[in-house]
């Protein structure tokens, strides 16, 4: 795959139908991949890099790249390219600026569930027949692939691309997938027993921004919360009301907006399982105001920017019971 | 759940200028009691309510928010309030995911002719909000009264 | 030297938690480890380190400073500050401490900083030596003994037991008091630990990385180098690096009003937000870029300019595991140095 | 436990003197009279109203004057916008002094001064004047070039007629930048008036004002033939804790609220461009 790529991105630079490749660069390890741009042969020869790792996804870096001088090569998972839709249809992309290649997007792997079996001083890893075999400073040792899959994968939800110029490789479909699972779950929870678990999560917040800044629907000059005169500014979550705050309101700000990229999650140094709130509000739009998924195309209405004068009322919400 | 009978509740309203805020005005004209828990904040639709606004008054020490606006079809601006009621619905259902009372949060919709309606919304509200007792899954510690 | 049994530290833990606050690192749900104020039936954490440092305890990320009350024309000042309670902190790694000599030469350099004295002044400083090193570990690069890691006490783990040597004479005192439950230690156990230690040490992926290429006098030449632009053109400003660096120490103080009061509190910044130097004049650092090369430049030049030499980095490896885009200090120094 | 420079003290408005449409000069005592604390020529300090802001500020009266301290603040944000409408008699939260000082008792001593302003920039250098004046005999000549858009925009117009240039021993040279009805005076920007000037070169220079200004100031100084360890600014428009903790005002390695505010331009010549 890495080497189908490199030689088209050669070939479309060679033509000149572009000056630049949008892709991810190695690192020190196997594992820590940096998106970077490619500018000539040589670079990407040397340096660009799609395995196991290169989960970030890429569509936010092209607000900025679409609008600089030439044309620019992007290589865009599935899940990538509903982001970049979404970005297309709130006009942040300059689409004639952008040549979309589609990739097969993962299964990709997370280091952090590597070592949280145990396994550290990871030096290198293989993926031999769904059996990952991991050297490390301390010997050889083998997990099953599946286990190490990231959290964004595991629960894909399309390997269909919804937009590009050309793909490399076979498109796939719209998958069944069981995304909702867990937001079920704790919509079955007590109300004390969600209380109890979102603070157990978000408590460990340290406002480091990471969510905000990866996500591809944050995409606002001045964010509200970096904002003096909107009176809400933080730096840091001084009391447990704030970091309730600062994720309610990112996640409402983003809702029907949200692709379910899973960047936030993927980002999170702390491990907060931020998506499940962007779920939720997708899983209430798609109950209440019918199947919507941000990103599959560039014309249809944004949920919240739309309205059904038959809604139900917000009583719903308390129709579920008093506790 | 133990009831404190003395517990007077916080109320925020969110009254839209252009009807229950109107509704508020009549229920005082025509003499109908409601509690003086409920403390109304003026908003040009109820759809200038900005979830920040919601969270805002919970940190700063309201037990419960309210907001009305105008019925369905009836609103200044024509559609106002259709997205209030998507918008609201969606805000509710998250708090109540992340584990906040359901009671604690409403939504009616009063128009300017229904004074004893608004008295009886308030009536009705602050007595929920009574049972559920203060606030403290969504406060701000530094804001609490000492 | 003097050592316990592994089956009798949670005995131990329980004696110094009667006496005073204890903190340890635990394992979390998500296998990542977080220090925790100990309670009975706790197992130490296993893992190499902890997601955020134990700066946290010298230097928390919000804190206040005074509280206002404002009538009329008049302000009424309330100092806040009371002696800290003492507490230990164990299980802290050589990197970590030696970062707090990185926090002292800034926190207690004049103009002292009361505050944080005050937590400096009551914490009891327990470290571990490390015996797996991760493959982000870098800190032999800044001339750091993972094997002897310093502190008010070190407890060097050697499979089966730990052994206390006390450093200080706070150290000694602490020893003092948990004297009864140790043991004469086994030092030829333990020195084939060690032994073992270094020789991983060396096998280390970053065990080649110098810091021959920078300091102080290098000053001009990397903060004009090319190469700034392609580092930084990928980082997307958030603070994660900052937030879980041992030795990021940048503060913000900021008001907020209670409806009862201004309470002025501090909290942790980051040099890499767009509006960290946002000040009267306009933004100083402007481009993703000035602000990226701050950071760097500050670890690795500024601070060795002004401390005699001393990196304001001390290989931990936490920015290498937690930045979101994997780009991280050791990729810069490659960068950068001398070819 | 010892005071921290953190903990800010109160100070009391005493006087609110309108300088010009949007410069108000603050008269400042402490609580039971007589000054907060003391301060060097050029020093700072940082001013606040909890719930505003804080923000530093050069302390615009001579150490000399032992009443009471003066700020002259222009009105630009959110704070000094708040301070801009505060009576007499409002109290403030106070603290420093903060940064270095013009070397007034080493390396200024005895030498020929210029002093050059633009504007608001005359703030931190008033205090150097009213140094040098109540301590004449240790100086030589004693020049100041000041210029400001209008007239009215000259901050301390009334003490500089009525007190600098009734001075026999000092020299006073007023420009504005465009011609104005009741304006006899030079006509042009300061760094033009200068050129035009032509002040001896064993002059040592004190400059600051706004960045432009310093800048070409400083190339037409060069034409003239002084050198850049003649001449120094200040630059206080940085800072944010005073303490040198905060990690932002910092230009290459040199913090602006310890190592500065006052540089000599050689110094700054040795740190990066960031400025």
């Amino acid at each position: 795959m890495q080497e189908a790529m490199i030689k088209r991105a050669k070939e479309l630079l060679a033509d000149g139908t572009v000056n630049r490749v949008m892709g991810w660069k190695k690192g020190e390890f196997v594992y820590d991949t940096t998106p970077a741009v490619f500018e000539t042969a040589e670079e990407l020869e040397k340096e660009f890099v799609c395995n196991d790792f290169t989960q970030a996804n890429l569509s936010k870096y092209l607000i900025k790249e679409s609008r600089k001088e030439g044309k620019i090569l992007a290589f865009l998972k599935p899940c990538d390219t509903y982001s970049f839709n979404q970005l297309l249809k709130e006009h942040r992309i300059i689409r004639e600026n952008v040549y979309v290649i589609g990739i097969p997007g993962g299964p990709k792997l997370d280091m952090e569930k590597i070592k949280a079996k145990g396994i550290s001083g990871i030096l290198d890893v293989k993926n031999e027949n769904f059996t990952l075999k991991i050297e490390t400073l301390y010997g050889t040792e083998t997990m099953p692939f599946y286990e190490a899959v990231s959290g964004k994968c595991a629960d894909c939800k399309s390997k269909k691309h919804v937009v590009y110029d050309e793909l490399i490789g076979e498109d796939g479909d719209v998958l069944a997938s069981r995304r909702f699972d867990m937001v079920e779950k704790l919509e079955n929870m007590t109300s004390q027993e969600r209380y109890d678990f979102w603070r157990g999560e978000l408590s460990k917040c340290i406002r480091c921004n990471a969510c905000r800044n990866v996500c591809p629907a944050c995409t606002c000059e001045n964010c509200v919360f970096d904002n003096p005169k909107s009176g809400i500014d933080q730096k840091a979550a001084a009391d447990s009301f704030e970091e309730n705050m600062f994720h309610i309101i990112r996640a409402f700000h983003v809702a029907g907006r949200c692709t379910d990229c899973g960047e936030c999650s993927r980002v999170c140094p702390q491990n907060i399982p931020l998506h499940l709130l962007n779920r939720k509000f997708i899983k209430d739009i798609n109950s209440l105001y019918g199947e919507y998924q941000a990103g599959a195309d560039t014309t249809s209405k944004c949920p919240l920017t739309d309205y059904d004068t038959d809604d139900c009322e917000p009583s719903i919400v308390h129709e579920r019971g008093v506790e | 759940m133990q009831v404190n009978e003395n517990f007077e509740p916080v109320i925020v309203a969110f009254c839209c200028n252009w009807c229950s805020y109107a509704g508020a005005d009549l229920s005082g004209t025509n003499r109908l009691n409601y509690p003086t828990n409920v403390k109304i904040i003026r908003v040009p639709c109820s759809c200038r309510v900005n979830p920040i606004f919601i969270l805002r008054a919970f940190q700063r020490g309201a037990d419960g928010v309210i907001i009305c606006g105008c019925h369905p079809g009836d609103c200044h601006y024509t559609s106002g309030n259709y997205f209030t009621r998507r918008r609201i619905t969606l805000l509710y259902s998250m708090l109540d995911f992340l584990g906040i009372e359901r009671n604690r949060t409403r939504l009616e919709w009063v128009s300017a002719a229904e004074g004893a309606k608004f008295a009886a919304v308030m009536n009705q509200f602050t007595e929920d909000v009574r049972k559920l007792g203060p606030n403290r899954r969504l406060e701000d510690l530094r804001c609490r009264k000492q | 030297m003097f050592r316990i049994s592994a089956e009798k530290l949670n005995d131990l833990f329980d004696r110094i938690a009667s006496k005073q606050t204890l903190y340890i690192p635990v394992d979390r749900e998500d296998k990542a480890a977080e220090y925790k104020k100990y309670e009975s039936g706790m197992t130490l954490s296993s893992a190499l380190n902890t997601v955020r440092s134990a700066k946290d305890f010298f230097f928390p990320q919000t804190e206040n400073l005074a509280e206002f009350r404002l009538s009329g024309k008049t302000i009424e000042v309330k100092d806040i500050r009371s002696e800290h309670e003492d507490f230990v902190i164990f299980g802290v790694r050589a990197c970590d401490a030696r970062s707090f000599g990185i926090l002292d030469s800034v926190f207690l350099s004049e103009p002292v900083d009361t505050f944080y004295k005050n937590r400096r002044d009551h914490g009891t400083i327990v470290t571990m030596a490390c015996t797996r090193p991760e493959e982000t570990c870098f800190c032999t690069t800044f001339g750091i003994n993972p094997t002897m890691p310093g502190g008010d006490v070190s407890v060097f783990p050697d499979g089966t037991g730990y052994s206390f040597l006390a450093n200080t004479e706070k150290g000694k005192e602490f020893m003092a008091e948990i004297s009864d439950m140790l043991e004469e230690g086994n030092p030829a156990q333990l020195a084939k630990v060690q032994e073992n230690t270094r020789n991983i040490l060396k096998r280390l992926p970053l065990a080649n990385l110098k810091t021959d290429s920078f300091g102080g006098e290098r000053l001009m030449k990397h903060f004009s180098s090319e190469k700034w632009a392609e580092l930084s053109e990928s980082c997307i400003g958030c603070g994660t690096c900052t937030f879980v660096c041992p030795t990021c120490q940048c503060y913000d103080i900021r008001d907020f009003d209670t409806g009862n009061g201004i309470k002025r509190f501090r909290c942790w910044d980051s040099c890499m937000y767009s509006d960290f130097t946002k000040m009267a004049h306009g933004n100083s650092r402007n481009s993703q870029l000035e602000r990226f090369r701050q950071r760097f430049m500050h670890k690795l030049v500024y601070h060795p300019s002004n401390h005699e030499g001393e990196f304001g980095c001390v290989g931990c490896g936490r920015c290498l595991s937690k930045c979101p885009i994997s780009m991280n200090i050791v990729k810069v120094m490659k960068a950068l140095e001398d070819k | 436990m010892n005071n921290d420079t953190l903990i800010p003290l109160v100070g009391v408005v005493t006087d609110v003197r309108q300088d010009t449409p949007d410069v108000k000069t603050f008269r400042v005592n402490a609580l039971e009279g007589g000054k907060v604390f003391e301060h060097k020529p050029g020093q700072c300090a940082m001013l606040s109203i909890p719930g505003v802001g804080e923000a530093m500020f050069s302390i615009t009266s001579s150490p000399t004057n032992k009443e009471y301290m003066e700020f002259s603040i222009k009105k630009c944000g959110c704070l000094t916008n708040w301070l801009h409408a505060m009576d007499v008699g409002q109290q403030i939260t106070i603290r420093g002094p903060y940064g270095n000082y013009f070397p007034v008792e080493t390396e200024l001593k005895g030498k020929d001064l210029l002093f050059i302003a633009g504007g608001i920039g005359l703030a931190p250098l008033r205090s150097v004047i009213n140094y040098v004046r109540d301590n004449r005999a240790n100086y030589g000549e004693v020049q100041i070039v000041y210029g400001s858009r209008s007239k009215d925009d000259l901050v301390d117009y009334q003490e500089i007629i009525d007190e600098w240039m009734a001075d026999p021993n000092i020299q006073v040279n007023l420009t504005i930048d465009n011609p104005q009805e009741g304006w006899d005076g030079h006509v042009g920007f300061v760094p033009n008036y200068v050129k035009e000037l032509a002040p001896s070169t064993n002059k040592t220079v004190l400059v600051c004002g706004p960045p432009i200004m310093i800048k070409f100031t400083l190339a037409g100084l060069k034409e003239l033939g002084f050198t850049e360890t003649q001449v120094y600014t200040t630059m206080e428009l940085r800072m944010k804790c005073g303490v040198g903790k905060c990690g932002r005002c910092n230009i290459g390695n040199k913090y602006v609220c310890k190592d500065g505010p006052v540089f000599r331009f050689d110094e700054l010549d040795a740190l990066p461009d960031e400025y």
